[in-house]
């Protein structure tokens, strides 16, 4: 790839991300068209990773394999992907059922052994597991490990559906409340700094654009972005008199 | 149970090939004058795995103490093609090391079981059944010995003896299942209120009141997840709704598979509302199949139409609060319910009625009321009621097990818990 | 007509529900080919689904510029974003880097069009979470207030400046900062997530369960 | 007075956004240099690690992460490969993710020119391969049974610093900078199975979950979020992307939490 293209490359990185930041103060043309852009990119984006990936290792060479088994079994998926077509006419859509119902099946039937394993006896583990050696444990261990037992089982119970949650179980369901607060809170808290480095990166970017090297792209975009905001304020200010 | 018979006759076989070719190799390989033999040295195939893995025993004796061995492996035959498949100390990889509950797997202290994954070992693809050739080499000191040679086939076994704990599991959460689903009475059972569902019709008479449109986005779920089914019955629900007050929804769609689903539902609930003819082929729109520019075009629809209600019910990702920001900022009413449970915190602290984790599955009940889905809640609430109990149960026995000092209580536990 | 409408698909349904069910017990080859086969099925059935979502996106942008409807200029973005990713495809094969590790077309594409567009979206939160920290984070009950201590020493532990406030005003407990958000995030807020993950889990195997045997039916449509 | 203070609460979120826009772009313009004194434990054991390796070794590094976490990455494997390249050792460089070929490209694009030191002899970057378990294994036995060539098909072997090196038995330890779950197959294949000293550079939100390695030894040291890597650049005095990073880090943090105090006290004393 040539300098040139590299410099072309950066003033539309530059320009694409300025114009999707520019919704923050408000809806405009350039983040529209942006917004567009990004429609077309993330379809094109899955169109050539599902021709390259999958139409042609998985359906076309297979078909061309001469293999009658590995043809039939790209056959069947296939009709039934075809089956999904039918949606565009309403008297035969019915048929587009086919061809999900088997995936219906298919993930209904990995989910429970997978969810009692991982989710439901696991967490049992997780939870009873400091208990094993109970008295060898520091007092503070002893507290934690029972905070989580308590504090798992009063969540528990918050999402208990067919009792109803009064007295004894009210006071049970609110102390399952605060503990969902602390992880809320908790998660919050945690994630704020990975989408601060984030936008860190974006600006670093920006400011890398902005250099002699690119002749100072995201520095020249900005620019216009503000001279555009400004006139169109005055313009509709302007607007704004006349009609009164 | 056809696995032991398959190891019997396995270990009968073995053990004849061995003792009927280890005077050979003794022969073979017996330079040195002090002789060292592994008693009951035997192959075995591996038990409940597809057939990739090989496993030696032989007892532990005490003249191996301090000594280290190193098995050799060959599927060529007993005189050439030997790899080293592992080497260890004397005390280690004993039976009871071995990686399977004790209702599978006999954990003799005073006994090697050596698995042998001969993928790693051959650095290939097994797709059939391997025989295979196996020795130990036994170094004690300067010295060396080869023991006899065994032989055995690694084969693909029929059942998961490890599993049998989650099969248990599974069979009692499903007779549980079909006893209250068969029982599902006519009459309404009692559910608690669930505040986030109560809202839909205010947001939707807000929306009519206003004569905004109501957004439904359904995430970015493909439709085998289960989030997205239960925000298909939600969707059912609140399109009758609209139907029936007369509003108008945008359904914004990711995956096109959903799309054709929700498209039959949102049809058959204006029909049910007695509106077919209100019903129009745009409601649902597909948008994009990549997440973060699904997110921005929903972000400027939103922006644009300004919405009176917004629900983001299904599965959802970062977008999550990139999409309920912007329906803030616009002062619609949002309810939002997912059972990601790290995208939970973003929908509880920027929309006005969130419906948590599994408070999403109920809602097709909770909704509809109809007699089976209700008492499938009841199924729910008992499988709760079966963790909390089995917690409360299992720490105050390990509790007094750790004061009684009773031996392997908790190992037991463990096991019967553990996922093989 | 009931047969193919309705019996048959759920009998799909139930078929492949208890096959792929078993397979997770069984562990002969077998079944990890039958594994194989559906994720295979699986990725040839939703490319095909991909194709009906372009078809109705195309149409539908068609449909705005025919009619000339509101910001009708906009709907040519689409096709032109779609052409800026799918002939640079072509041309380079789908392949991103030349085997001498420069930018091909589409890797060029991929770099300067496609991966601004979505690390910005993505960086876009940053300010929404300032935003949604605002309004609320207010301290109007107990709960709330539980709420608001967690996040407030989350994001005050995690940086250098915080961790200094952190030992300056609290350095008399001798828990340092690090230890806080340890234990926060180790014992109540555990307790919390584990709450919410068992309930989703138990919640999933019951709609399995509703679903491998016909009861939840929603997702076909009634007729 | 009392209204105009009451306006805050529902004060137009676009000077909050503004108010951020600053926080992170004045850093990156002209790094404050805030402090960040405290070096943690772990940051300076990989560090240690590291510095005491003879010249002339050789060590891995994985670089296993995209963009979407290259802010808080990328400068952390900026501060090894320049450390690395500071005490002559000899960099192999992996990838078991697609998105790291360009990041890796970028990395070495200048480093090696400033600090002199040349493509095969003192650096060489193999392929990207999927199947990191496989890849991770067999390298014990003959790393060439997979990376027949690097990334620029070129022969392996006949590059200068390969020749000697066929195992993990040649290698003196493996850093590891990834957003995902590669590092856990480093730690459980490599390190505890062939013994192999395995470090790691991870995200902050990560980083917790690694606790229960380090204390058992498992993981010889980690580098934590933007703040390792700023800690690491202190240590090799050369302060870059993460101590910029850090700072724009602070002063955000340091903003949120005044807006959420101040939303509460106006809330208090004005209603």
């Amino acid at each position: 790839m040539s300098e040139g293209m590299l410099i072309l490359g950066a003033w539309i990185a530059a320009a694409l991300t300025l114009f999707l930041f520019s919704f923050l103060y408000k809806d405009n043309p350039f983040f529209k068209v942006a917004e567009h852009l990004f429609i077309g990119a993330g379809m094109g984006w899955y169109f050539q990773t599902i021709f390259y990936k999958i139409m042609i290792p998985k359906i076309w060479e297979p078909l061309n394999s001469g293999d009658p088994f590995k043809m039939f079994m790209v056959i069947i998926p296939a009709i039934l992907g075809l089956s999904l077509m039918t949606q565009f006419i309403p008297k035969i859509s019915w048929i587009s059922r086919y061809g999900f119902t088997f995936l219906m099946g298919y993930s209904a039937g990995m989910a429970i052994p997978v969810g009692l394993a991982t989710d439901f006896m696991n967490q049992i583990l997780g939870t009873i597991e400091p208990f094993s050696a109970f008295f060898s444990l520091t007092p503070w261990q002893m507290f934690n490990a029972l905070t989580i037992a308590i504090g798992t089982i009063c969540v528990l119970f918050y999402f208990f559906f067919s009792v109803e949650h009064k007295g004894a179980g009210k006071k049970v369901s609110n102390i399952g409340i605060y503990f969902l607060m602390i992880y809320f809170g908790a998660s919050f808290g945690n994630t704020v700094m990975a989408r601060f480095s984030l936008l860190y990166g974006r600006f670093d970017t920006l400011v890398n654009y902005s250099s002699a090297k690119y002749f100072y792209a995201s520095a020249w975009i900005v620019v216009g972005l503000t001279l555009y905001f400004l006139a169109e304020k005055i313009f509709m200010s302007a607007k704004r008199e006349i009609s009164q | 149970m056809k696995n032991t018979s398959i190891l019997v006759s396995a270990f009968l076989i073995l053990t004849s090939y061995s003792s009927f070719c280890a005077p050979k190799a003794g022969k073979a390989a017996a330079p040195s004058p002090i002789k060292m033999e592994l008693k009951n040295f035997e192959a075995l195939d591996f038990p409940y795995d597809k057939g990739e893995t090989g496993l030696l025993k032989w007892d532990h004796t005490e003249e191996l103490n301090d000594a280290s061995f190193s098995v050799m492996i060959s599927t060529i035959s007993e005189k050439e093609g030997w790899i080293e498949a592992d080497t260890f100390k004397a005390g280690e990889k004993t039976a009871d090391k071995v990686n399977l509950p004790f209702w599978a797997f006999k954990k003799d202290k005073n006994k090697y079981a050596v698995p042998v994954e001969l993928n790693n070992v051959l650095s290939s693809e097994i797709k059939q059944d391997v025989p295979f050739f196996a020795k130990v080499k036994i170094i004690k000191g300067k010295n060396s010995f080869e023991s006899q040679t065994a032989s055995a086939a690694a084969r693909g076994n029929w059942f998961r003896a490890d599993r049998l704990n989650n099969l248990l599991l599974f069979l009692f959460v499903s007779i549980v299942f079909f006893i209250i689903v068969s029982h599902a009475k006519k009459k309404s059972l009692f559910i608690r209120r669930i505040a986030g569902l109560d809202a839909i019709d205010e947001a939707i008479g807000r929306a009519t009141e206003m004569g905004k449109p109501i957004f439904y986005v359904p995430g970015i779920g493909v439709m085998s997840q289960i989030s997205t089914i239960a925000s298909t019955f939600v969707l059912g629900e609140v399109a009758k709704k609209v139907a029936q007050y007369d509003s108008y929804i945008k359904v914004p769609h990711y995956d096109p598979i959903v799309m054709t689903v929700s498209k039959e539902i949102v049809k058959q609930a204006y029909t049910e509302a007695e509106r077919p003819d209100s019903y129009k082929e745009d409601i649902n729109v597909f948008i994009s199949h990549d997440q973060f520019s699904y997110a921005a075009n929903v972000d400027g629809m939103i922006s644009r139409e300004k919405p009176a209600a917004c629900f983001y019910i299904g599965y959802f990702m970062a977008e999550s609060l990139l999409l309920a920001e912007v329906g803030a900022s616009i002062g619609a009413i949002q309810i939002a319910g997912t059972d990601v449970d790290h995208q939970l915190p973003f929908f509880f602290t920027a929309c006005d009625y969130p419906l948590l984790g599994e408070e999403l599955y109920a809602a097709g009940a909770y909704l509809s009321k109809e007699p089976m889905l209700v008492s499938a809640l009841k199924v729910q609430d008992f499988g709760k009621l079966v963790f909390m109990i089995s917690v409360a149960l299992f720490s105050l026995l390990l509790i007094i097990g750790s004061k009684m000092n009773w031996q392997g209580l908790s190992s037991t536990l463990t096991e019967i818990l553990k996922v093989y | 007509m009931k047969l193919f409408k309705k019996n048959i698909p759920l009998a799909i349904v139930l078929v492949f529900g208890l096959v792929s069910l078993a397979s997770y017990y069984v562990p002969n080859r077998m079944s990890e080919d039958y594994l194989e086969v559906m994720n295979a099925w699986e990725n040839i059935v939703s490319a095909f689904g991909f194709f009906l979502g372009l078809i109705s996106l195309f149409y539908a942008h068609y449909m705005k510029i025919r009619k000339k409807a509101d910001g009708w200029g906009y709907s040519l973005f689409v096709y032109i974003g779609f052409l800026m990713m799918v002939i640079p495809a072509i041309i380079s094969h789908g392949k991103q880097l030349n085997p001498d590790a420069s930018l091909t077309w589409l890797g060029w594409a991929f770099r300067y069009l496609y991966n601004p567009l979505s690390a910005t979206m993505f960086s876009i939160l940053a300010f929404y979470i300032i935003s949604t920290a605002y309004r609320s984070f207010r301290i109007k009950s107990l709960q709330a207030f539980v709420l608001f201590v967690a996040a407030f020493v989350l994001i005050l532990g995690r940086i250098p400046v915080g961790q200094m406030i952190w030992d300056w005003a609290l350095g008399f407990t001798k828990v340092t900062a690090g230890e806080a958000i340890d234990w926060i995030i180790g014992v109540p807020s555990t307790a919390g997530k584990r709450g919410i993950m068992i309930g989703v889990a138990i919640g999933a195997v019951v709609t399995s369960l509703k679903i491998i045997f016909g009861i939840e039916r929603q997702y076909m449509g009634k007729d | 007075m009392k209204e105009t203070i009451q306006k805050l609460l529902k004060i137009d979120r676009r000077y909050l956004f503004l108010l951020l826009t600053l926080s992170i772009l004045i850093p990156i313009l002209k790094p404050l240099g805030l402090p960040n004194k405290s070096i943690s434990k772990d940051v300076q054991n990989v560090y240690n690690f590291i510095d005491s390796l003879p010249e002339g070794s050789t060590i891995i590094c994985s670089l296993d992460y995209d963009p979407s976490t290259a802010p808080e990455l990328h400068p952390q494997a900026t501060a090894i490969v320049k450390h690395a390249f500071k005490k002559n050792i000899k960099i192999m460089v992996l990838t078991f993710i697609p998105g790291s070929t360009g990041l890796i490209d970028q990395l070495f694009e200048k480093l090696p020119a400033e600090y002199g030191k040349k493509y095969g002899e003192d650096y060489v970057i193999l392929p990207y391969m999927a199947n990191i378990v496989a890849v991770i294994t067999q390298m014990n036995s003959n790393l060439y049974s997979i990376y027949e060539k690097d990334k620029d098909n070129t022969d392996l072997k006949s590059l200068p610093m390969m020749k000697k090196i066929t195992n993990y038995k040649d290698i003196k330890g493996v850093v590891n900078i990834t957003g995902t779950a590669i590092l856990d197959f480093w730690v459980a294949y490599v390190g505890d199975k062939f013994g192999v000293p395995v470090m790691g550079g991870v995200t902050a939100i990560s980083q917790v979950g690694y606790g229960p390695y380090l204390q058992k030894g498992q993981l010889k040291g980690l580098i934590g979020g933007m703040k390792g890597a700023a800690e690491y650049e202190t240590l090799i005095k050369e302060p870059g992307k993460g101590t910029s990073g850090i700072d724009a880090l602070n002063v955000a943090h340091l903003l949120v939490l005044a807006l959420i105090i101040m939303s509460n006290l106006v809330m208090f004393f004005f209603k």
